[in-house]
């Protein structure tokens, strides 16, 4: 027992002495591993996190969110204005070209917006591309953008998911053209895709260079590597020079070895119990009754388990969104950890001995049997069903999971639609079917008048929190962890962004 | 000899068409498909979209005779996952897959052999002992805890070979040893068991009467007869290793077939999933027959008389 | 002229059985070591006080007392705070019954399978040799993940997709071992005596095949116990926070660089027990194979 | 007489601890001269075969002689080290052994068995080695050497392989033959032909022969000298004619009085009445192919004709391959016969349904030729016994009343049915057969070559217990047999069977003394021995002991 932990403990610190001697800024290389792979690199036809780092480096949007300030600023468009509630007229930045030399002008964003916002197309995520009609060339660096409807958080996804595709190429090549060699105005083109294992990124010297930065750092190498353990150990090993999504324990450690940079940065992302107010799962269950649904929200220490488990800058948070994202209404009703009044309300219910009852969950298991644990403590006793992502996704929308433990991520757009417009609209994944709430959401998204948004959103997660359809957990964080020679601060949007890289 | 040839194929395509239903009944019926093509954060009006574009609403044995009349053509389909055409990711994927699991049966062969044919000559000896403890070890060690005890003392401590990734032949060392020590006890017990039955049978006597030196007996005699089992062992063994080096490959970042196979699974990547059970289940099927061939070979009381 | 066998009457197959088990090294440390597992499980109320299941947020990962740590948790506790001896002692009830119920499904699977087609041949063996090719021709890993991603890793599931995996080796093993026995004169005999099949089965084929389908056995248990502990490593085993030993090296194999007793723990217990295993059923092949004829 | 090549005197051989004996052989000598057969007689178990393996250097490794020496060219082989021992094994002393059929390696051609001889130890070149080899096929008299030196084992008949070994042997000319039962194994025709190949060597090679023997007939066919043991020890020695016509010691004379007569035991005539009648019975088996082989048919019983009366011993004799254990199995249906009538009494089993057949089974029983394959190991006999009478719906309690009665008819230990079948020799098991064959009152009592496998003075004794009991008892007998002289002795008519067919019938004197056809014909002359009549013991000389 003894002889492993100390084989480790050296090992780790004999290969922290030998880092320095390996390393890449020699080469001008930084390399990093996904731990999953991933399906394209056209941003349309994935909807993983890794995409989204890649597309960030590779495309460019209309708009972009400065994600310090939150504000949005031109990228390939200069100017933008609404001609009315469903018009948006943008200008063009002149003088771009893609890495294939190809010129960035009108063609190419009528061509894009056309091209994703035909269903026939299936574009993966719909909602990123659905609220747009049509585009319109104006001439030719002057477009518009036509919506189907009012959508207020338009600019947003301008800034986010909707990047510009060179109208020839993609006509020529297709999706599959584009993932293996894709083809963008980024500030890094692509020069080898070994589809779902190992991309590697170069440096793209006609950048235009605003509001981004221009890449600092020549090459990036990102190969997959699906355990964790291995990354660490290519991490000590100098193969790797930078580690995202770190589970707190192990960035912890590395901290305390005091050899490495540990950077620690909040994410959109939060968890939620979602729990099956409108009995699609069982019409006579527990969870229909509210009683029970609060003697859930007070059986559970939140902060004990952000403390202990999720720790780093995540908070325990009360209503059902992220507290960056617009119309997030933070005053709403609380639900402190109180075993007993838990008790109590059971006991109210008519479950005086608690019930026992089926736990989904499909990521961070100790968090899940951590949370199960409280429940135990109060008579709810629970049976972890834990699914892989599509297997829980299709059951609850099939409505048979009665209780679980979700996390959504908004695709890292900083609007409350993106989490109570996916799940209180009525969807499949709308667990509590509450008419109004649902009236309030679809009211608030046709709407482009900002404080009326606040207010309609506000009185929905209000009543979210009164009826206790969701219990929010807790907001998620990300470790970083890098070689001493990186130098990068990352965001608090779970995006990483490998032109703010550079060498120290 | 050529009836029978015809005969074993038939049979050994009719084993490919059943573990090729039942895969596909499984994992159909098991599975939905749509939430699988639509990624994690996809919404409920996309999952709708797909289902209607690929048809699977339609009855479950048309979908699988129109796949299977399509594999039969070479026609694998299209990645769900990728989007991509299955035969050319697997084709991506198979090289290394094979890499490992040919590096990983001639290890395990290059280990087991002598070590059984050496255990058997001295039965109870230091070396069988070593040999049997050698056995107990590899049947007892989970090979991912094994695996990463190998990193990290071999990679991460000493520096020797590379921890993940399979540029270079140093890349295949540690995986090749991991799945190769999985499938060293079997085979060296029967390589064990054999020689100690063949090294009583009456024509090893005879030999020894006709005064053959020691080496001559165990090597040409004996172990000529004691193979024939171990072959056949060797091909399911391997043809096990192929789909069964999912732990390896995923702690050694190889991406082999294996690990796809398994990464289809859990990405619900049917098509996929489809061609690769039919593809192990092929291999096996060969490697199986390919034994049966090498065996005729060895023993020719299986060939024509 | 009663013919009364000499003075020194051969001792029973039994007894000459015990006697050699009695030197076997290999087949008593195996037992020893399985028994103590088992003494364990069983009273595994009785060894801790603390419950495998309470959790300690605030005692989080406290290092066995030999690496320094606190002597109220004498193996430590886990990511949750739970004491690991308690769990460790748990698990062992886990990872016995996925070994022996899996094993017991395999084996009724197997042997029945195996046992008919030694036993009738012809067509009988053929079919059962094409279902036993099948199984070999599906890749069981792939198949029993599959299985168990989309139906969830309840202890039924993963002990009924492992039993219904591995009774291939019971099949083969059991067909020959039946085939051979079944060639000797006493079945024929049997049979002219007008014994029914079922009487022939379970009096004369069984007993004379059952030292193979103990050793295969032991080997098809210890192997559901290290594929469960596989199909954990893979997110894919029992259930948290069912305390399985496999299920225990995957939660700590998430700190294996960093608290490695947490993985090397429950993996030399997993070690320890599939040794055993393995050393009983090869210690019972040695002791029963020389039977028979003298 | 010249010198001897081999002298061993005063060898002891160990055994391991725990046996029934300390020694396997105890302070034996023997000398074996050039262009001498002798032969060493023995029961098993008498270290007969000990001796030979410990000359060869062939021991098992439990085996120790302990004391003595191996005499052979001038040195002592005990005291020579194994490798120079090895050098000595097939080229100055060479062994020829029981099974033909497992004696050689299936794996290589016999050509290359033969002149690995050659390999190891001469340094003659490939082309040359391979001429040796051929005029050793045609030495041995094999058919079409190049065919044979191209052929694996297993195309070859048993005395063809025999023959290969015997070539080997003889390739470098050694000066010592050893031959172990080189023809126990061998069907009659094919053993005449081996002796006679031995006669042959003695002629045209110098070699000592040494031939190890159970079989007193043997023995008269080729024998100069005889050494006969008992226990490890050597009770007697002397010339072939000496001890076979005038043995002194008492354990020679016992083993040659239980040597069968070549008359039939007087008795009654059986009466008259048909009990079981065999009407034009066939029998096809289909043999299956595989990856290499074609199906094909083979016809094991061809239309057979037969009747036997109540009270009468009907031998069927023939040699491996004729068809005789099929016809065997049709008539107690562990194989249903093609075609024919299996008559009983009047009824006919060969067309029973399996369930109609359950109440006639009990009418025909069967005693096997291996008593040690035909008792379930794991049962204890008691169990066994009972077992038909259970089966046929007898009370337990009763049944085992019956079985302790068999016992000592069978003269066993009642006491005996508390154990287990490993606790008995193998003539306790035959008879233990025999009980659980009676155990159910059949009418017909079929012994499949039951004593074939025991040794004579065993079978002496079985055969009479069957006598015995078939007269007190009233049975028909069915005595399958390869052997004449057991089926001279104890049967009153004779059936001759050669592939599938009846090739002649009638009483023991008839087939016997003016055979019809010329298979039988060919039979008598090549039994061994024929022209040495079994002395009568009870007319020698007592010896003083």
């Amino acid at each position: 027992m003894k002889l492993p932990n100390l084989l480790a403990a050296s090992a780790i610190a004999l290969s922290a002495g030998a880092m320095s001697a390996q390393a890449d800024k020699a080469d001008d290389t930084l390399r990093l591993a996904f731990t999953k792979e991933l399906e394209t690199v056209d941003i349309y036809f994935n909807s993983a996190r890794e995409g989204i780092l890649l597309a960030r480096a590779i495309w460019d949007g209309l708009l972009y969110r400065d994600p310090v300030t939150g504000e949005y600023k031109g990228n390939l468009a200069t100017e933008w204005k609404w001609i009315d509630d469903v018009t948006l007229e943008l200008k063009l930045r002149e003088g771009v070209t893609f890495h294939n030399g190809e010129p960035f002008n009108a063609d190419d964003v009528v061509y894009t917006v056309n091209y994703v916002a035909n269903p026939d197309n299936g574009i993966v995520v719909q909602r990123n591309v659905s609220w747009m009609d049509r585009a319109e060339k104006v001439d030719d660096y002057t477009v518009r953008i036509i919506l189907d409807a009012p959508f207020p958080p338009a600019e947003e996804f301008l800034a986010g998911p909707v990047v510009m595709y060179p109208n020839e190429y993609y006509a020529e090549v297709g999706p599959a053209g584009m993932a293996l060699n894709p083809i963008g105005t980024g500030p890094y083109k692509v020069s080898s895709v070994d589809p779902g294992l190992h991309y590697e990124l170069e440096a793209f010297d006609g950048y235009h260079g605003d509001p981004r930065n221009a890449a600092s750092i020549g090459k990036i190498d990102i190969r997959t590597i699906p355990d964790f353990n291995t990354q660490i150990a290519e991490f000590f090993n100098g193969q790797l020079d930078f580690l995202w999504n770190v589970p707190a324990d192990q960035a912890e450690k590395l901290d305390a070895m005091g050899k490495y940079q540990v950077e620690n940065a909040e994410a959109i992302r939060i968890g939620f119990i979602s729990m099956d107010a409108s009995g699609r799962a069982d019409a006579d269950g527990p969870m229909t009754n509210p009683l029970v649904r609060k003697a859930v929200a007070h059986a559970i220490d939140r902060q004990a388990i952000v403390d202990a488990l999720v720790k780093g800058s995540s908070e325990v948070v009360h209503s059902a969104c992220a507290k960056i994202q617009f119309a997030c209404e933070q005053d709403v009703a609380q639900y402190e950890y109180n075993p007993e009044k838990a008790k109590a309300l059971l006991a109210e219910a008519g479950y005086p001995d608690g019930f026992e009852i089926d736990f989904h969950a499909y990521r961070n298991r100790p968090y899940a049997e951590a949370m199960m644990g409280f429940l135990d403590e109060v008579g709810i006793k629970t049976n972890l069903v834990y699914l892989k992502y599509s297997a829980l996704r299709d059951a609850r929308s099939k409505g048979e999971v009665p209780f679980t433990f979700q996390t959504w991520g908004s695709y890292s757009l900083a609007d409350a639609s993106a989490i109570v417009g996916e799940h209180f609209t009525g969807g499949m994944l709308d667990d509590a079917k509450d008419a109004e709430v649902t009236a309030w959401v679809n009211e608030a998204d046709s709407t482009t008048d900002k404080d009326k948004r606040i207010g309609l959103y506000s009185k929905a997660l209000k009543k979210i929190a009164d009826e206790a359809y969701w219990l929010p957990l807790w907001s998620y964080n990300v470790n970083y962890v890098m070689s001493q020679e990186v130098s990068y601060a990352p965001t608090n949007d779970e995006i990483v962004r490998f032109f703010d890289f550079s060498w120290k | 000899m050529f009836r029978f040839i015809l005969k074993r194929l038939g049979l050994a395509v009719l084993v490919a068409f059943t573990v090729s239903a039942i895969s596909f009944a499984l994992l159909f019926l098991a599975g939905d498909p749509a939430t699988a093509i639509a990624g994690e954060n996809a919404a409920s009006e996309d999952i709708a979209i797909i289902n209607a574009q690929y048809g699977f609403d339609r009855p479950l044995i048309v979908q699988y005779l129109d796949w299977l009349s399509k594999a039969v053509t070479g026609d694998l389909g299209q990645s769900w996952y990728f989007k991509l055409p299955v035969s050319q990711i697997i084709g991506d994927r198979l090289p290394t897959t094979m890499t490992l699991g040919l590096c990983a049966i001639s290890f395990a062969l290059i280990l087991s052999i002598p070590m059984g044919v050496a255990a058997a000559a001295r039965p109870n000896s230091i070396i069988d002992r070593f040999a049997l403890f050698i056995a107990v070890v590899g049947q007892a060690i989970p090979s991912f805890w094994f695996g990463l005890l190998l990193v990290v003392f071999f990679s991460i401590q000493l520096g020797l070979v590379p921890a993940s990734g399979s540029g270079t032949w140093r890349h295949f060392i540690l995986p090749t040893v991991v799945l190769g020590y999985y499938a060293t006890p079997a085979i060296m017990r029967l390589t064990r068991a054999g020689m100690i039955e063949v090294l009583s049978a009456d024509y090893i006597r005879t030999a020894r009467a006709k005064g053959l030196p020691t080496r001559k007996i165990m090597f040409k005699h004996a172990l000529r007869n004691a193979i024939i089992p171990v072959v056949s062992l060797a091909a399911v063994q391997m043809g096990f290793m192929l789909g069964g080096s999912i732990v390896v490959e995923s702690v050694f970042a190889l991406h082999g077939a294996g690990f796809l196979a398994w990464e289809s699974i859990s990405r619900n990547d049917l098509p996929t999933m489809q061609a690769l059970i039919l593809i192990f289940s092929m291999f096996y099927i060969t490697f199986t027959f390919l034994a049966d061939v090498l065996n005729a070979w060895l023993d020719p009381r299986l060939r024509v008389g | 002229m009663t013919d009364t066998s000499s003075t020194n009457i051969p001792i029973s197959p039994r007894q000459a059985m015990i006697r050699r088990a009695l030197r076997h090294k290999g087949l008593i440390f195996g037992t020893v070591v399985m028994a103590v597992v088992i003494l364990i499980a069983i009273f595994a109320p009785l060894l801790t006080e603390y419950d495998p299941y309470k959790q300690n947020l605030l005692t989080r990962m406290k290092p066995p007392v030999l690496l320094g740590g606190d002597p109220d948790h004498w193996l430590g506790t886990d990511a949750l705070g739970r004491d690991y001896w308690a769990r460790l002692a748990y698990g062992a009830r886990v990872s016995l019954t996925i070994g022996i119920v899996a094993a017991v499904i395999s084996a009724t699977i197997g042997c029945t399978l195996g046992i008919l087609a030694g036993y009738f041949g012809g067509r009988v063996d053929a079919v059962v040799t094409f279902l036993i090719n099948v199984r070999l021709a599906m890749p069981v890993v792939l198949v029993a993940l599959a299985v168990v991603a989309l139906l969830g890793g309840s202890l039924i599931v993963v002990i009924s997709v492992l039993g219904l995996l591995l009774w291939d080796r019971f099949a083969v093993v059991l067909r020959s071992a039946t085939m051979q026995v079944r060639s000797l004169e006493y079945i024929a005999a049997a049979e002219v005596l007008g014994a029914s099949l079922p009487r022939i089965l379970v009096k004369d084929i069984l007993p004379n095949v059952m030292n193979h389908l103990i050793v295969i056995f032991t080997l098809e248990m210890a192997h559901a116990i290290i594929l469960e502990a596989a199909l954990s490593f893979l997110g894919l085993g029992v259930q948290p926070p069912t305390p399985s030993w496999g299920l225990m090296i995957s939660e700590g194999k998430e700190m294996l660089l960093f608290e490695s007793w947490l993985i090397t723990i429950p993996g030399v217990a997993l070690f320890f027990l599939v040794l055993a295993i393995n050393m009983m059923g090869d210690g019972i092949r040695d002791v029963t194979a020389p039977e028979g004829r003298n | 007489m010249s010198d001897p090549i081999l002298s061993i005197r005063n060898l002891t051989v160990d055994l391991p601890k725990g046996g029934d004996r300390q020694y396997a052989v105890e302070q034996l000598s023997l000398e074996v001269a050039p262009r001498e057969i002798v032969c060493i007689v023995g029961e098993s178990g008498s270290g007969k075969s000990i001796t030979s393996f410990a000359t060869m250097g062939l021991l098992p490794k439990v085996l120790t002689p302990s004391t003595g020496e191996i005499r052979f060219g001038g040195q002592d082989l005990l005291a020579l080290p194994a490798s120079e021992h090895a050098k000595l094994r097939g080229s100055q002393m060479a062994m020829v052994f029981q099974e033909p059929m497992s004696a050689l390696n299936p794996c290589y051609t016999v050509g290359t068995q033969i002149e690995e001889m050659f390999e190891t130890h001469t340094e003659l070149a490939k082309s040359e080695r391979k001429a040796r080899v051929m005029k050793l096929l045609e030495e041995v008299h094999l058919p079409d050497p190049a065919r044979v030196y191209a052929s694996y084992p297993h195309q070859l008949s048993g005395g063809q392989r025999q023959r290969i070994v015997i070539a080997m042997a003889l390739a470098l000319d050694p000066k010592l033959l050893i031959a172990d039962e080189p023809t126990t194994a061998l069907d009659l025709s094919t053993q005449a032909q081996i002796l006679h190949l031995f006669k042959e060597l003695r002629e045209h090679h110098d070699a000592g022969i040494m031939f190890v023997t159970h079989d007193f007939d043997v023995v008269a066919e080729i024998a100069d000298r005889v050494i006969v043991m008992q226990h490890g020890r050597i009770v007697e020695e002397g010339s072939a004619e000496e001890v076979l016509n005038r043995p002194k010691h008492p354990y020679t004379r016992l083993l040659i009085d239980a040597v069968p007569r070549r008359s039939r035991d007087a008795r009654g005539a059986p009466a008259e009445d048909v009990l079981l009648s065999v009407n034009a019975l066939n029998k096809i088996y289909h043999i299956p192919g595989n990856m290499f082989k074609q199906a094909r048919d083979v016809h094991a019983c061809k239309d057979i004709n037969f009747s036997v009366r109540k009270g009468e011993t009907l031998g069927i004799v023939g040699e491996s391959g004729s068809g005789k254990s099929t016809l065997v199995k049709c008539l107690i249906r562990l194989e249903d016969p093609n075609s024919g009538e299996v008559l009983i009494n009047g009824t006919d089993l060969a067309s029973c349904s399996r369930k109609e057949l359950h109440p006639y089974r009990k009418m025909i029983q069967i005693v096997f030729q291996d008593p040690y394959g035909s008792l379930n190991p794991r049962r204890t006999i008691g169990d066994q016994l009972i077992e038909g009478p259970v089966n046929f719906g007898a009370d337990r309690a009763k049944s085992m009343e019956r079985a302790k009665e068999l016992m000592r008819i069978v003269r066993l230990d009642p006491d005996a049915l508390n154990r287990y079948p490993n606790q008995f020799s193998g003539g306790q098991r035959q008879r233990i057969c025999i009980a659980r064959a009676l155990m159910v009152e059949p009418k017909v009592l079929i012994a499949d070559e039951a004593v074939s496998a025991l040794d004579v003075s065993v079978q002496k004794e079985v055969l009479k217990l069957l006598n015995e009991i078939r007269d007190t008892l009233g049975l028909t007998v069915l005595f399958i047999t390869h052997d004449l002289r057991v089926a001279a002795q104890v049967c009153d008519n004779l059936i001759v069977m050669q592939k599938g067919e009846i090739v002649e019938r009638g009483n023991v004197e008839q087939v016997f003394g003016a055979p019809s056809s010329d298979y039988t014909k060919m039979l008598l002359d090549a039994q061994p021995g024929k022209d040495w009549d079994v002395p009568d013991i009870s007319t020698l000389p007592p010896v003083a002991v």
